[in-house]
């Protein structure tokens, strides 16, 4: 059987500014797992995401992967091969303007060895091609602005999937997409993952998309994870009142789900990451003394995990 | 403090790495060179031993040889430089021996820093304003005319614009004289006349630099002009009707003069170059003659000083401008 | 009551880019009405000719914009005005005062280098050249506390604020003079969800306070249905369905408008999204008849040959699709 | 071509292609003069233009016109060849310290800023002053290269600066495009026509440079380059004997060269910038 599974240890990863970018966050995603990142811009989640593709190195912990033959992925080529690959957010930036689409195919096959001939390696493009529903002759001798976003963003999937990596990190895979045609993304993900058991890591600040494909979440706030577990546990019973505070605010694209209340802004976001204690205690509605004081810890329940002091308090729970 | 920071204290690191470096380069630099420099010095000294006093040039041979350590290692030579340079001391110069270097450079810097001054204000005055306009009213007929000249003034040497002047107000149209600081046999005071008759001598070669100075700030300006015009706060106070002047004056130009203050040095550095150049060709006291003549005379001492003092004056004037900029800048004042 | 009508407007960028021309058409025949006392949204996917749209019903027209035809009649005080044809003064007299403009949430609205009362003075300024500075910053400050706005703003640079508060500030300058509408365009899509709710928050407050006509243009159907009462999508440089916002999320009636509605993702609610198929199309080149033959399922020969009219089927309600006419 | 046809359409381009063109046809003229440049007395001397000595001839008895196609050919070669030079320098280093960024970057920009912030005509002085018995075309072409490239690098590494962080860099990097590669793959092609431009540009530096240095003497005078002939016309006070062909034969030669380059380099980069280029469209 595969077994993917990857387990996140990482301490505080200090940016060039001194502010904690990521810290101590530890997650594991499962084989033939969507798993949700999702936060606010400047929760972390990028930075996050490019430690996993081994663009950063992490200040402290692990990152640890395994590919889809169960083994332990061990040295930077292999790390790239078989482990991880990575889909973007703007398809029309993906790929060099000046060059043609079908180059990174054949870079892709020849630098990690795929291929012994220009046959295979075509076979096994058209293959990659196929599964996303294009084919060679539709990408082969054309630049990046003779295709559609939608059309580019299949190849870049294609593209990362020629090496058979065990994880795909997808960063706000959809955000540049035309809205006509987001879904037939979010749809091609969950079917890739179906069908070939391969991992992904997707990154977004739209819960509804998450919501829609993810498996389970993970919800950062300045460089915590503050609430995971299972999808529909983190966001339809959110228990941290920062997820609570998130779900109230995604508009809801239903005229009968209207706002009503009133919401508070956040003063500084600098401020934020510098406070000692829960990050989130400036604007809670429920902030007690101990939340600005001390780091709360995780605490699972029901399925899923939440860092809040008010959650012990009201739970009992260890 | 956090602007003491963020800005201010890289910018002084920076400045000091960059000075030594600079200093470290003009050392180093013509000693690279299959001819060593000292060695070229003695050999001109020795050369011309046949018709000076021999004792004086075997002197300077001597002096030369002890000063620079010829005889021990490039590092040795290299530490000596340095530390003969917190002391200003260069060296006596060759061709007026034993005159100690930066006593001639001394004596011919007022006149140097005054042109650069004048000029370097000049310059940036009108050439921001008359590229100001040109970016901004793009249509103007009279502007068009004025990029024309600028186009074809700003890729000249300073050396050939000086020529034409010289050929052109001084020998076709004889108003200004073919060169010098003042009239010779004038008696240097500070009497009206005397002064009178220093600006009728700086004006020649002052024009050659503000006319190219002028025209490529000019272009230069034109070009921010042109691009903070399509700026979305520029064009949303357009959309929200504020007056056009208001939005040449508040928006367009305060914005487009941040680069140009901080191009300021480099204009500065560029007139520098210029300053040599035209000195020599209108035989103006200045750095630039002195310079031209140490050339002449191959007295390395004298031309070593000039470039390392050149080398601090340009690094320092960089850094004024980068100190002065916040002044300019609320986004560097206030990170 | 109405405030401002659009009747079949053209517009079309016209490029010359080293001796090639090209015409893109940006804007077809596009007739709506704004009202007093309504939030009015226009719906529709990157280079759909919306913001063009916008520029058009705000008289900014400028090379290699070119308007190609149809009218803009604003309604100012009872009289009926005809955009085009008052003086570019006048034209600049109705700026602020009847129309104005909040753009697109970004940091390089305000001007860097001045404080954020400079601004505000400015545009006040010219709009009332003989108040002196005292009285107009007292102005600015009264209107900021209305808003609920810390009059502290003022006294800071644009880079000191955050995103949303400079949003904020933008759509306080935008209303500073009470203008009869208020066109806002893509106000809250840089933004993240929390201060995106605050900022629809304002302009919602804003608009009740002052009873005037609110536009919002957006491609986020979640923002429009907080906050719109009509809503026009718009395809290819067309409206093709316009509609009360009740109307357009439970009985959409276009084709392409159902793609939109249908493929929203819903909490609580898991079940498959399909996406239109094939991707819009280019301004440049449109595709003959009706833009989203190509895209649509049901077309019929008549869809490939003739544009359908964009007409009345219901209380409110306007569609631009020959299945809908012959049914 | 295509890119050649929309560059024509600019008047800049096209006048200063057409000057260099008539330049460049002067100096491919030196291969048949009728003289030696290095000889004297070969002409009778001081003569105006005439049919027979178009732009007269000099004190030194040789004929303006056929001195002036050797000496814009020098000039030409010398300051391509040193542009040619100085563009490798100020490429590699470009190249290697935007991408590798860190300690790398750091050092080579430290040398960098050392070059910009020397008065490089007095290096250029000095250096040419210790050389200057051997300081043929060559050899001056690798001074000047060598002293010149510093603020193209700076320009260079900041257009990689931004190549960078743009997607399609990590794409190549996921596609295991080991580094070297890489920066040929997918920089080279947006860096050339940038630094093509500053090519042109520094071309009319190295010119001025040379002319400069040629008229303090500091260079080998038997090479005729429009600097040598503007050295001869002063030293031998043509000004003063009103023989201005002799004067103005170089100097107008020299103006055009420089003219035509900068129209050429303008029109270059404003051609590059799609920013300028959209302006330019939006003003129509």
């Amino acid at each position: 059987m595969r077994d993917v599974s990857k387990i996140f240890h990482m301490g505080s990863m200090l940016s060039r500014i001194r502010i904690t970018a990521v810290e101590h966050v530890s997650f594991r995603v499962g084989p033939g797992e969507i798993f949700g990142l999702a936060g606010e811009s400047g929760c972390g989640k990028t930075t996050l995401a490019r430690m996993i593709l081994g663009f950063e190195e992490p200040t402290s912990g692990t990152i640890a992967l395994r590919g889809r033959d169960g083994q332990p992925i061990v040295g930077r080529r292999a790390w790239r091969r078989a482990g991880v690959q990575a889909v973007f957010q703007n398809p029309f930036e993906t790929f060099n303007p000046l060059r043609q689409v079908e180059r990174y195919f054949f870079e892709t096959v020849q630098n990690y060895g795929l291929a012994g001939n220009r046959a295979e390696a075509l076979e096994r493009i058209e293959r990659a091609l196929q599964m996303v529903g294009l084919s060679y002759e539709a990408i082969a001798g054309r630049y990046p602005a003779e295709f559609s976003g939608g059309q580019l963003q299949r190849a870049s999937i294609a593209r990362a999937l020629l090496s058979e990596p065990s994880l795909l990190i997808a960063d706000e895979p959809v955000s540049m997409v035309d809205a006509s045609i987001r879904m037939s993304i979010m749809n091609l993900f969950r079917d890739l993952v179906d069908r070939l058991g391969v991992s992904v890591v997707y990154i977004t600040h739209d819960l509804a998309t998450a919501y829609y494909v993810c498996d389970r979440i993970a919800i950062m706030f300045r460089g915590n994870i503050v609430a995971m577990g299972n999808v529909d546990k983190v966001l339809m019973e959110p228990k941290h009142p920062y997820v609570r505070l998130l779900m109230e605010c995604v508009p809801q694209t239903d005229p009968k789900k209207r706002w009503r209340a009133k919401v508070q802004l956040s003063a500084s976001e600098t401020e934020e990451y510098l406070r000692a204690g829960c990050k989130f205690a400036g604007r809670c509605p429920h902030a007690m003394d101990i939340c600005k004081q001390e780091v709360p810890e995780e605490i699972y329940f029901e399925g899923q995990m939440a860092k809040c002091h008010l959650l012990r308090v009201s739970q009992g729970v260890q | 403090m956090r602007f003491v920071k963020r800005y201010l204290i890289p910018r002084l690191i920076q400045y000091v790495l960059v000075t030594f470096f600079g200093i470290t380069l003009v050392f180093f630099l013509p000693r690279l060179m299959p001819v060593g420099p000292v060695e070229k010095a003695v050999a001109s000294i020795q050369a011309r031993g046949a018709y000076t006093d021999p004792k004086a040039a075997e002197e300077t041979v001597r002096v030369l040889r002890e000063m620079y350590g010829l005889d021990r290692g490039l590092f040795f030579q290299y530490l000596s430089f340095w530390r003969r340079l917190f002391t200003g001391d260069f060296g006596p110069s060759l061709v007026s021996f034993p005159t100690p270097v930066i006593q001639l450079i001394g004596a011919s810097l007022p006149w140097t820093f005054g042109l650069l001054f004048t000029t370097t204000v000049l310059v940036f005055v009108i050439g921001n304003f008359t590229g100001a306009l040109a970016g901004y009213f793009r249509q103007n007929r009279a502007l068009k005319i004025l990029d024309a000249a600028a186009m074809v003034l700003a890729p000249m040497p300073y050396y050939i614009v000086a020529q034409l002047l010289i050929i052109l107000f001084a020998y076709l149209i004889p108003v200004f004289p073919v060169g010098g600081g003042y009239t010779i046999g004038a008696s240097v005071s500070l009497s009206l006349a005397f002064i009178a008759d220093v600006l009728k001598h700086a004006f020649l070669p002052a024009l050659s630099l503000v006319l190219l100075g002028v025209a490529t700030t000019h272009q230069i300006m034109r070009l921010i002009v042109q691009g903070v015009n399509e700026e979305d706060y520029v064009r949303y106070a357009r959309i929200a009707a504020v007056r056009e002047r208001t939005i040449f004056g508040k928006y367009v130009m305060r914005n487009a003069m941040l680069p140009q203050i901080t191009r300021l040095a480099l204009s500065f550095s560029g007139l520098f170059g210029g300053a040599l150049v035209t000195e020599v060709v209108f035989a103006y006291p200045g750095v630039g003659l002195l310079a031209y003549r140490a050339i002449l005379a191959s007295d390395y001492n004298l031309i070593m000083g000039i470039t390392t003092l050149s080398t601090v004056a340009l690094t320092t004037s960089t850094l004024l401008m980068d100190l002065l900029n916040p002044l300019f800048d609320p986004r560097i004042r206030l990170i | 009551m109405w405030s401002v009508r659009a009747n079949k407007l053209c517009a079309a960028y016209v490029l010359d880019i080293f001796g090639t021309k090209k015409v893109i058409h940006a804007v077809n025949e596009v007739s709506l009405e704004l009202r007093e006392n309504e939030v009015y949204g226009i719906a529709g996917e990157s280079g759909c000719g919306k913001t063009t749209l916008v520029r058009l019903l705000f008289g900014d027209v400028q090379p290699p914009l070119r308007l190609m035809g149809g009218r803009v009649l604003y309604q100012v005080d009872g009289r009926e005005l005809d955009l085009y044809s008052l003086a570019p003064a006048e034209r600049r007299d109705l700026r602020w005062s009847f129309i104005s403009y909040v753009p697109q949430s970004s940091m390089s609205n305000l001007n860097p280098v001045i404080k954020v009362k400079g601004t505000f003075g400015d545009v006040l300024k010219s709009h009332a050249p003989h108040q002196g500075k005292r009285e107009l910053l007292e102005r600015a400050r009264q209107h900021l506390v209305e808003l609920g706005l810390p009059p502290k703003v003022l006294e800071v640079y644009p880079h000191q604020l955050s995103g949303g508060m400079r949003q904020r500030v933008v759509i306080a300058l935008a209303t500073l003079l009470s203008p009869r509408v208020v066109i806002a365009d893509e106000p809250v899509t840089a933004l993240d969800v929390v201060v995106q709710r605050g900022v629809l928050q304002l302009l919602k407050e804003v608009q009740e306070r002052l009873q005037n006509a609110l536009v919002i243009v957006t491609h986020d159907m979640g923002v429009l249905a907080n906050v719109a009462d009509r809503i026009g999508i718009m395809y290819a440089g067309r409206i093709i369905e316009e509609a009360s916002v009740w109307t357009i999320f439970e009985q959409p009636l276009h084709p392409y408008t159902r793609y939109l509605i249908n493929s929203l993702p819903a909490f609580g609610d898991k079940g498959t999204r399909e996406s239109a198929p094939g991707s819009p199309p280019s301004l440049v080149e449109l595709p003959s008849g009706c833009a989203f033959h190509p895209r649509c399922r049901l077309a019929r020969d008549r869809c490939r040959e003739e544009v359908p009219e964009f007409e009345m089927v219901g209380d409110e309600h306007r569609v631009a699709c020959w299945l809908v006419k012959e049914g | 071509m295509k890119t050649l046809r929309a560059l024509l359409r600019d008047g800049r381009f096209s006048l200063g292609s057409v000057v260099l063109l008539l330049l460049v046809a002067l100096a491919v003229l030196s291969f048949f003069s009728p003289y030696d440049p290095t000889e004297w007395r070969v002409v009778p001397r001081d003569l105006p233009p005439s049919r027979q000595y178009l732009l007269g001839t000099n004190s030194l008895g040789q004929d303006v016109f056929w001195l002036l196609t050797f000496a814009v050919r020098n000039s030409i070669f010398l300051a391509f060849l040193a542009s040619t030079i100085s563009r490798v320098i100020a490429l590699a280093v470009g190249l290697v310290s935007g991408y590798s960024g860190g300690i790398v970057d750091r050092v080579l920009m430290l040398v960098n800023d050392g070059f910009i912030v020397v008065p490089l005509l007095l290096i250029l002085v000095l250096l040419a002053m210790l050389v200057r018995e051997r300081l043929n075309l060559p050899a001056m072409a690798l001074l000047f290269g060598v002293m010149g490239w510093a603020f193209d690098a700076r320009f260079i590494r900041s257009q990689i600066l931004s190549l960078r962080e743009r997607e399609f860099t990590y794409t190549a990097i996921l596609s295991g495009t080991p580094s070297l590669r890489l920066i040929v793959n997918e920089y080279l092609l947006f860096v050339v026509p940038l630094t093509m431009a500053t090519l042109i540009g520094n071309m009319i530096w190295v010119t001025g440079m040379e002319v400069t240095l040629a008229y303090l003497g500091l260079t080998d005078v038997t090479i005729p380059t429009l600097g040598t002939m503007l050295h001869f016309a002063l030293n031998y006070q043509a000004v003063l004997l009103g023989l201005w062909w002799w004067i103005f034969a170089p100097i107008g030669a020299a103006v055009a060269l420089f003219v035509a380059l900068y129209l050429l380099s303008m029109s270059i980069s404003e051609y590059l910038d799609p920013r300028a280029r959209i302006q330019r469209v939006g003003a129509r």
